[in-house]
């Protein structure tokens, strides 16, 4: 009896201490560590783990699929210093004729897909028609602007459109989604596409799929053998990593702790995650070496959208009351720790282009911007000196590595500028619309208590949501009570207009700029008059449902300017900023700050400011990352 | 007369905390006890008398509240007489059902309700002798049962299966398994009917028979009293009162007590109206003064309120706790 | 000679979720009987016999399966008599006095409730002088119950507050269900002697269910027994009593155990020792025990014959209506 | 008066009982004190954030710069009106169901216990999240949310509650009462009432518990009430996503961690404690006396 | 006969009653979300980026519903609902258009079942089986175990989860952070994968294992202390039998079972259960998948899964309650 419970403990102790000693990391043996790059997966879990077919469903994204083993025929180019539009598949940009009904599109050669046969003009031409002709399928609405298609030789397309469409070559181009060819002698034997699984996937990207998690949290890619013979390789050269493994390993303290057990190389968080990680990991850094850390060139902005056929926000005293309420340099603070770029206009983000190409001309427009308060009154709300106010504060606190005499530095780092903080006037706008305040609180012109109910998201770490809950914190100082609608439902409420104020994360702005290329045709577009529906129909434009005709205007002048004409673009593109700004129509605050953290203990060189070859923003979401993998150096540890 | 089992002022009381107040109830009252061997020896008296918790204690059964106060019990195991209160626990356990064991008095619930009965025969075979197989404790259950005259197919039923009357037998086979030298049953026909309450009782005769060892029966029905048992002890109020051999008893009972348990029996034949015994029965808790049946007897007299009677011999046989008997 | 309550072919099937064994099981089969004005009638018979069942069906808290029942000549249904208006007339008192009181509310209350729903009266000094006059029936007076709860009375007591309680709306008939059972032996005539009394007193008529043959015979007139849910035997106690006719009867006379050590028990008796099969038998369901069983006796239900003046149901009585049985 | 005394004096021999009592008065102490609260519940940024526990600042500060120890007022305050709202009307619904369900017997009990049933058979959580998604701005309040949980939580303790009754009904006094001439409404109130109230009652306790785990769960997926609003589920679930265990804001994270243990015990240990002084059987159970 | 009659039918009229109504909330329900599986189209197609005109808008619609099968009223879709559940064939998942519902849920289910009923019917033993023990033999040391099951039990699962991560997969990295199966195993059956996926399930079984355990050890607890205070185990033990004996035979035993009918409801608390652990272990398995129906109004895929939960429930209690009679007699006898 005895002896059998002895026996009986050795046994457990002898498994535990197999279990400790054999499987303690998260790679096999086969796969060494120091060769792999271990990315998060942000939008795990795969909703259908093993079906690669991107075609037919928004599915096994950000997982490798559309960064390694696709390309589309263009692509923006991550790198910020250089800019611009790689042609990737296509070897030359989009050549329209006169009335935009036909493009040609060269493509480029000696690329081969993963099994060996080459990609060629029949792949693209197939990839058009098919959607066209398949109901169900991705892209299958836009594509039926497609008259017809053909090869003129091996590597030369023509598409005829039924429409004239200056950008219809957009569909096409990647910046998150694209339609993106399909290799041909693949899918042309297949009956039915829609419910086909592509497993495993052909790649025409510079890595394959080696294995997937059943559940879909994690999914690992080799690099091909024959990467010469892929766009990355010809374009950048070799890849460094063997294998990519994207891996979500649950909750944001689990990333962080894998993190610092290194089992992960990237990871874009709250900044809570970023200081955190900072401060326990001595091979962590941030975009930055020190405050304010982030890289702030995101492509998108976030602050509060206006329901435009809801009372009182239809009201655009009412939106620029909201707006100069709020004090953006306190906001900034008390929210991200100043870790922020701020921007006055929805699609102004914060980056080198942009200041160039529309913040430059815009500046003396917003100096001269003026605010009819009534009474003859007038107010210049614009307070160009915002960042630096930021930046004197964080001097007091974190060292800082930012010169304040170089404004284009500052303005880059810290944004360009915002509204003034002016409660006094934002007061006058109000009570000039009949508001009035009592006892601190502010009361709708029918005597009611004025509440703003704001629609959002549930997740916490969301920036949107941080941000947005430091601004109900703005309002609530400023005299009005704010509650807020968390629904995981918020996208679909928004887009149905059944919300007061709504952060532009969820469905209040639709349509980011390209970020790369100067063209606003895509942000302008949402807010169409026809697309303006009424509340409780879906729209498929912005949710917000704000129309001008004279926006309608420059959307038309935009559809018929040519891609390449940048002048043209740039002009009606500030034309359309002044008119948004004009209006108020949402309140922009902040670009989307990446708070990226590097783990360089089996990789470095990652993106710096001092080596800025790559944005380092939804780094991992992102089709451009295959761009920089030549870029990331192995340290050799093992 | 050889004597089995005897007690010695014999005091044991339910300690209770209850309501914020100490509550002692002097169940078992200074009892003196000599039991005979070969004999079947009654114990009668009201509810709340006390009879059971005496049996309990003479089980040596003693568990919070019901505390040892005074008093020795002693047992002849092997013509030696062990103090029983000054045993071990293992020593106690091992004399249980090999030299004293119990009938309870409901048999529904003291069979395990999901076994077959059979389990509980192996349950206690298990514990009291030399690991066997089961087989041979099955032959032991049956042979058993068989000597009783029980049909052996009551060990392949449960419990619930079973008649009222067979189930009680059954405990009584159970009770019986290792052949103890006393058996303690509490009311074990109290919940019988009248046909079945005679199986039983024709089962213990026989049993005592057969064996030559001791029974003690508590019952409050005279009737049984006067069917089974030699002798027979009357308890009031935690104490005996009048104790003799139950011919004597029913024939010229001395106590006011003992006369009115008889007296107040109905008989088949007899229409004579009865009177019941006027007031109720006393509380342990604060027994009256004296003796405890004064308030209700009819002959009291003042000494009686003040001081209780000590026993009277009225032969050898027949002692009696009166001032009337005198 | 009018009838006040008469019961006709009453028959209550219950059915039994067995999981293995077979059909339904007749509690009460085809029972008629009925009582006179000031009359004491016993219902008598072990446990499981369906005495309780036929009170419960007279009390309306059962539904029969089929059979009338008459009060004062009217069929007793929805229709034709309400079941309160029935219920003034025909009241009971049950077997636990423990459980005929919710404990968790005083004494009283359910006597002020019972004066004030029969529309008594409303006044509340006028409920207590009728009930006071009532409790003074029983030897008890309002002062004993007024804020008590059942748990600060003895079971004597609440027996007696129990009946006091019935008594409240001078019903003509009272069922008392197993009334004395859970009554001290020494209490137990006090109880009987009150039912003679108000019945020699009010001419309340009692139906006295009960397995204790002693004092079913000291108090009433007439006895039935029943045994698995037949009338059996029915007719003046003394008759039925002294000279059994049924089997069945004789067993349960001869097993009553007497106080008298002189006469004790001679003969061995078998029991059933599993209850249902009894009741599943075809024919006299007495016919597993009965020394006297013939062939027929298994196949054919005996017919009810009335030999003098007792009903019984035997086939030994088939060929003569005179006493064959020695 | 000096009934309910005597029967403190018994339960607070029980040390369990008056440790839980202690634990709850000072909770209820606790979410009273909100009233003096000097910060705004829902207000973010008004002290230094990230201050460890100091005079001024009892419980420390948290990352978004409010005082842990006023937001723990606002909380045990907000998930005592749930857990109380929620157990109450499920109380309710459950004893109406319970009693009718086993008095009426029948077809009444068929469909009482049928929809019984089916509530506790339907994988509770995702129903409750739809529902909390249907009904966003209604489940948004405290009370509401609380009404939302208490629909979910009857079915068992209804059951429980119908096979008392169903026994209580067969029990004599039942039987008396009907023959001294009460309606069944009475019987219902005054009879089967009683005896059901100790179910009721510690089944309310557990039912509290239950209700507090429910919103510190729902709460952890963002659903369930404003995540602004201060409850011990929002305030874990806030520390939780906002890296309070790996900043080393400990005071953040155990606060409603423990003050989650402590509630759940004490609410335990009162309901252990008051069903054993309630149910005979225990009772005895606990002085030891035999039946 | 009579089993059949009286015992088997009522239950099965109430088994097919409950699963009835069951299902026709499930159909429910989700109906009444306010989200839209083809407004979540659309705005996917807002994500992309795409051009749609309001016609083709409006055209697109159309299309959608008519591949959903959200045509037609609310009735012909409730027949359509049970015609399908019936066919075993719940249609395409609306969120992961095309892919069937049976197969997302043939991914997944699997490992939420194997994860969770082991978990449950694991805990179940365990914590009859301590629950017995502590309960009946109440020695000091118990009390210090009864004292931590108190303490434990309270602790929300996911904060549970957190510390054994923290402990296990941190401190001291024994254990995988999360996942089912190790990385590049390939789901091919080998002693290697199953022992990875053994490692990989240790930690959520062991956090759904303490949970579980400390609810079910406190009833069980409480069960015991009425049922050693029974008359049967009074006796035995006064009878001399050791306690070992009692514990097993009278204590555990009969204690047990209104612990099955518990059992039964703990599998229903499967499905729901499983969403925390998956989403804190990044565990796959149906949980998460469902929650994100719900999420995303994938009316099909809800129904589907959450048909399964409650015809899995209905069942699972049906048959305990079939063989309820081999563990208790007296329901098999009366």
């Amino acid at each position: 009896m005895r002896i059998r419970k002895w026996y009986l403990i050795l046994t457990v102790v002898v498994l535990l201490i197999g279990f400790s000693i054999g499987f303690s990391q998260t790679l096999p043996p086969g796969i060494p560590r120091n060769e792999t790059l271990i990315l998060p997966f942000l939008f795990a879990p795969l909703p259908v783990p093993g079906n690669w077919n991107q075609w037919a469903g928004w599915r096994a994204q950000n997982c490798g699929l559309h960064q390694f083993a696709t390309e589309a025929l263009w692509t923006l180019n991550p790198n910020v210093v250089e800019g611009g539009i790689i042609n990737a598949l296509a070897a030359e940009p989009p050549i329209y004729n006169e009335d935009f009904t036909e493009l040609t599109i060269k493509l480029r050669e000696g690329i081969y897909w993963s099994d060996g046969v080459e990609f060629t003009a029949d792949d693209v031409v197939f990839t058009l028609l098919t959607v066209r002709d398949t109901e169900g399928l991705d892209y299958h609405g836009p594509m039926q602007n497609v008259e017809d298609a053909y090869a003129v030789d091996k590597y030369t397309v023509v598409v005829k459109l039924k429409e004239p469409n200056s950008r219809f070559h957009a569909y096409l181009m990647e910046r998150w989604g694209a339609l993106r060819p399909m290799p041909k002698h693949v899918f042309e034997k297949v009956d039915d596409i829609l419910s086909f699984d592509f497993n495993p996937p052909v790649s025409i990207g510079p890595y394959v799929l080696k294995d997937y998690d059943p559940g879909g949290y994690w999914v690992l890619w080799e690099k091909r053998e024959d990467w010469q013979r892929t766009v990355t390789g010809k374009l950048f050269g070799e890849p460094k990593p063997k294998y990519i493994l994207f891996i979500n390993y649950g909750t944001a303290e689990k990333n962080t702790m894998a993190m610092l057990r290194h089992e992960l190389d990237a990871i874009q968080g709250t900044a809570e995650q970023l200081i955190t990680l900072l401060r326990m990991s001595k091979t962590t850094r941030s975009f930055r070496e020190n405050w304010p850390y982030i890289d702030p060139r995101d492509i998108s902005t976030r602050g509060p959208g206006f329901n435009h056929l809801v009372y009182p926000y239809n009201n655009k005293d009412v939106r620029w009351a909201l707006a100069l309420a709020i004090d953006i340099v306190e906001l900034a603070i008390s929210t991200y720790d100043g870790m922020v770029a701020m921007t006055p206009g929805l699609p102004l983000v914060v980056s080198k282009t942009f200041y160039e190409w529309y913040f430059k001309p815009l500046e003396p427009w917003l100096e001269e911007f003026t605010l009819d308060l009534g009474n003859g009154e007038t107010f210049k709300p614009w307070d160009s000196r915002a960042p630096w106010r930021l930046l004197e504060w964080a001097q007091k606190i974190y060292k800082v590595n930012i010169d304040p005499n170089n404004e284009e530095e500052v303005r880059l780092t810290l944004g360009y500028g915002w509204w003034k903080y002016a409660p006094d006037v934002a007061e006058k706008l109000l009570k000039k619309n009949g508001f009035t305040k009592k006892g601190g609180k502010w009361y709708l012109p029918n005597g009611e208590p004025w509440t703003i109910t704001i629609l959002r998201g549930p997740d916490p770490t969301d920036m949107a949501n941080i941000v947005i809950l430091g601004i109900a914190e703005q309002w609530k100082k400023f005299g009005i009570d704010v509650v807020f609608n968390v629904s995981a439902a918020a996208s679909t409420l928004a887009l149905n207009g059944k919300f007061e104020v709504v952060n532009t994360a969820h469905g209040g702005f639709a349509g980011e700029p390209w970020g790369l290329h100067p063209d606003l045709y895509r942000c302008f577009n949402a807010l169409r008059s026809d697309f303006v529906k009424p509340i409780g129909e879906a729209t498929l434009g912005w949710g917000g449902r704000w129309s001008h005709p004279k926006m309608d205007e420059i959307i038309k002048q935009l559809e018929v300017t040519r891609w390449e004409d940048e002048k043209r673009i740039i002009e009606l593109g500030l034309e359309g900023l002044k008119l948004e700004i004009e209006n108020m129509i949402a309140i922009p605050v902040f670009n989307c700050p990446i708070t990226i953290v590097f783990d360089q203990y089996y990789w470095t060189n990652w993106p710096s400011p001092e080596n800025d070859y790559a944005r380092s923003d939804n780094f991992t979401t992102w089709p451009q990352l295959k761009y920089i993998l030549h870029k990331i150096q192995p340290t050799g540890k093992k | 007369m050889d004597i089995v089992l005897k007690t010695e002022n014999l005091k044991t009381f339910y300690v209770l905390e209850s309501m914020g107040e100490k509550k002692v109830v002097q169940a078992v009252n200074g009892v003196d006890l000599n039991i005979p061997r070969n004999e079947i020896f009654g114990i009668a008296g009201e509810s709340g008398c006390g009879k059971s918790t005496l049996l309990k204690a003479l089980l040596a059964s003693l568990e919070p509240p019901l505390q040892l106060i005074d008093g020795k019990l002693l047992y002849l195991v092997d013509g030696e007489y062990l103090d029983v209160f000054s045993l071990s626990d293992d020593k106690i356990k091992e004399l249980r059902w090999s030299y004293i064991s119990y009938i309870p008095q409901g048999s529904m619930h003291v069979l395990n309700p999901v076994k077959k009965i059979k389990e509980t025969f192996f349950e206690f075979l298990e514990s009291h002798t030399k690991r066997k197989d089961r087989s041979e404790y099955l032959n032991l259950a049956n042979e058993h049962l068989k000597e009783l005259g029980l049909p052996s197919r009551v060990l392949d039923v449960y419990p619930h299966q079973l008649s009222g009357g067979m189930r009680q037998r059954t405990v009584i086979a159970l009770a019986t398994l290792l052949r103890p030298r006393v058996i303690l049953a509490d009311e074990p026909t109290t919940a019988l009917d009248v046909v079945a309450q005679r199986a039983v009782i024709q089962l213990l005769k026989r049993i005592q028979k057969e064996f030559q060892n001791t029974i003690i029966m508590v019952t409050h029905d005279m009737g049984i009293h006067a069917q089974v048992t030699t002798r027979m002890a009357i308890m009031y109020a935690g104490k005996i009162v009048e104790e003799g051999p139950t011919d004597e008893l029913f024939a010229k009972p001395i106590h006011p007590y003992t006369k009115h348990l008889i007296q107040s029996l109905p008989k088949i034949g007899d229409k004579e109206p009865r009177e019941g015994i006027p007031g109720s029965p006393p509380s342990l808790v604060s027994p009256p003064p004296g003796c405890a049946f004064h308030p209700r007897c009819p002959y009291a007299f003042e000494r009686c309120k003040v001081e209780s009677p000590e026993f009277v011999k009225i032969n050898q046989n027949h002692r009696v706790a009166c001032f009337l008997a005198d | 000679m009018e009838k006040v309550l008469e019961v006709q072919n009453l028959t209550k099937v219950y059915s039994v979720g067995s999981l293995f064994s077979r059909t339904k099981i007749t509690a009460v089969e085809n029972v008629s009987f009925y009582i006179k004005p000031s009359e004491i009638l016993t219902l008598a018979g072990e446990s499981g016999c369906g005495k309780t069942t036929t009170a419960k069906i007279i009390l309306g808290f059962e539904e029969p399966t089929s059979g009338e029942i008459f009060f004062e000549g009217e069929l007793v249904s929805k229709k034709r008599l309400k079941k309160r208006e029935f219920m003034r007339k025909v009241q009971a008192v049950f077997q636990n006095p423990f459980e005929s009181f919710n404990p968790l509310i005083t004494v009283d209350d359910i006597f002020f409730e019972t004066v004030y729903n029969y529309g008594l009266t409303r006044d509340r000094d006028e409920a207590i002088k009728i009930i006071d006059d009532k409790l003074r029936v029983v030897g008890l007076s309002f002062e004993d119950i007024n804020g008590r709860y059942p748990s600060e009375l003895s079971g004597g007591q609440l027996q007696r507050i129990s009946i006091a309680r019935s008594l409240l709306i001078n019903p003509s008939v009272l069922v008392a269900d197993e009334p004395v059972s859970m009554v001290d032996a020494s209490l137990r005539m006090s109880i009987v002697n009150l039912f003679a009394e108000l019945k020699n007193k009010v001419g309340l008529s009692v139906i006295y269910i009960t397995h204790d043959l002693a004092t079913a015979y000291y108090v009433s007139d007439r006895i039935a027994i029943m045994f698995r849910g037949n009338i059996i035997e029915m007719g003046p106690v003394e008759e039925v009593l002294t000279n059994p006719r049924h089997p069945y009867t004789r067993l349960l006379r001869e097993s009553i155990p007497e106080a008298d050590p002189q006469r004790k028990w001679s003969q061995e008796i078998t029991i059933a020792d599993i209850e249902y099969e009894e009741y599943l038998r075809q024919g006299c369901k007495f016919a597993g025990r009965c020394p006297m069983a013939k062939e027929i006796c298994t196949r054919q239900v005996p017919a009810e014959i009335m030999v003098n003046d007792v009903m019984v149901k035997c086939h030994m009585y088939d060929d003569s209506k005179n006493e064959v049985w020695k | 008066m000096g009934k309910i005394k005597a029967v403190f004096y018994d339960l607070f021999k029980d040390y369990r009982f008056t440790v839980a009592f202690v634990v709850i008065v000072l909770l209820l102490f606790l979410a009273f004190l909100s009233v003096f609260s000097p910060y705004h519940p829902q207000r973010m940024y008004q002290v230094t954030r990230g201050l460890p526990p100091s005079l001024e600042h009892p419980l420390g500060t948290n990352w978004l710069g409010q005082d842990v120890f006023w937001q723990l007022t606002f909380a045990i305050k907000n998930s005592l009106i749930i857990a109380v709202v929620a157990a109450f009307f499920s109380r309710i619904i459950a004893v109406i169901v319970g009693i009718v369900a086993g008095y009426k017997g029948g077809v009444v009990d068929r469909v009482l216990t049928t929809v019984g049933d089916t509530t506790m058979v339907l994988p509770f959580l995702i129903i409750l999240i739809i529902i909390s998604m249907i009904l966003k701005d209604w489940a948004r309040h405290l009370s509401n949310l609380g009404l939302l949980l208490a629909f979910f939580s009857w079915a068992w303790d209804a059951r429980v509650i119908r096979s008392q009754v169903l026994s209580l009904r067969e029990r004599e006094f039942v039987l008396v009462a009907v023959l001294s001439g009460m309606s069944t409404f009475k019987i219902v109130r005054k009879q089967l009432l009683p005896h059901v109230l100790p179910i009721v009652f510690t089944t309310f306790i557990n039912n509290m518990s239950w209700a507090i785990g429910m919103e510190i769960t729902l709460a952890y997926l963002g659903l369930g009430i404003d995540p602004t609003v201060p409850t011990i589920g929002t305030m874990l679930q806030t520390a939780i996503y906002r890296q309070a265990l790996f900043l080393g804001l400990w005071w953040w994270l155990l606060t409603p961690i423990i003050t989650a243990i402590l509630l759940f015990v004490a609410l335990y240990w009162l309901s252990v404690s008051i069903s054993e002084y309630l149910d005979p059987r225990a009772r005895f159970q606990r002085i030891g006396l035999k039946r | 006969m009579s089993f059949v009659k009286r015992y088997l039918i009522p239950r099965l009229v109430q088994y097919i009653l409950v699963t009835f109504f069951g299902l026709t909330a499930v159909f429910l329900f989700p109906r009444f979300l306010p989200v839209d599986p083809i407004e979540q189209q659309l705005s996917q197609y807002q994500t992309f980026g795409v051009y749609v005109s309001p016609e083709q808008q409006e055209e697109m619609m159309n299309t959608l519903k008519q591949l959903y099968g959200l045509e037609g009223t609310l009735w012909e879709q409730f027949m359509v609902f049970w015609k399908r559940l019936f066919t075993g064939n719940f249609g395409p998942s609306l969120s992961r258009f095309p892919t069937p519902v049976n197969q997302v849920i043939r991914n997944s289910l699997p490992w939420t079942i194997g994860l969770l009923s082991t978990t449950t019917i694991l805990s179940w033993i365990i914590a009859v089986l301590a629950g017995g023990i502590v309960g009946y033999y109440r020695k000091r040391w118990m009390e210090a175990l009864d004292i931590l099951v108190m303490i434990i039990r309270p602790v929300p699962y996911y904060v549970m989860a957190l510390i054994l991560l923290i402990l296990f997969a941190y401190v001291f990295p024994i254990f995988p952070l999360s996942g089912g199966v190790g990385i590049a195993r390939g789901l091919t059956l080998s002693w290697q994968t199953i022992l990875s996926i053994i490692k990989h399930a240790i930690l959520p079984a062991l956090t759904l294992l303490i949970v579980g355990i400390s609810w079910q050890f406190q009833s069980m607890k409480l069960i015991v202390q009425i049922v050693r205070s029974e008359d049967h185990v009074w006796y035995s033990r006064t009878a001399g039998v050791d306690d070992r004996k009692l514990v097993f035979n009278h204590v555990i035993r009969n204690a047990m079972l209104p612990m099955i009918t518990q059992l039964g409801l703990q599998f229903g608390s499967i499905f729901s259960g499983t969403l925390i652990t998956e989403m804190v272990f990044a565990y796959p398995g149906v949980g998460w998948i469902l929650y994100d129906a719900v999420m995303k109004a994938d009316y099909n895929l809800i129904m589907g899964i959450m048909c399964i939960s409650v015809i899995a429930v209905t069942t699972s209690i049906f048959l305990l309650d079939l063989i309820y009679p081999f563990f208790d007699p007296r329901v098999r006898y009366r």
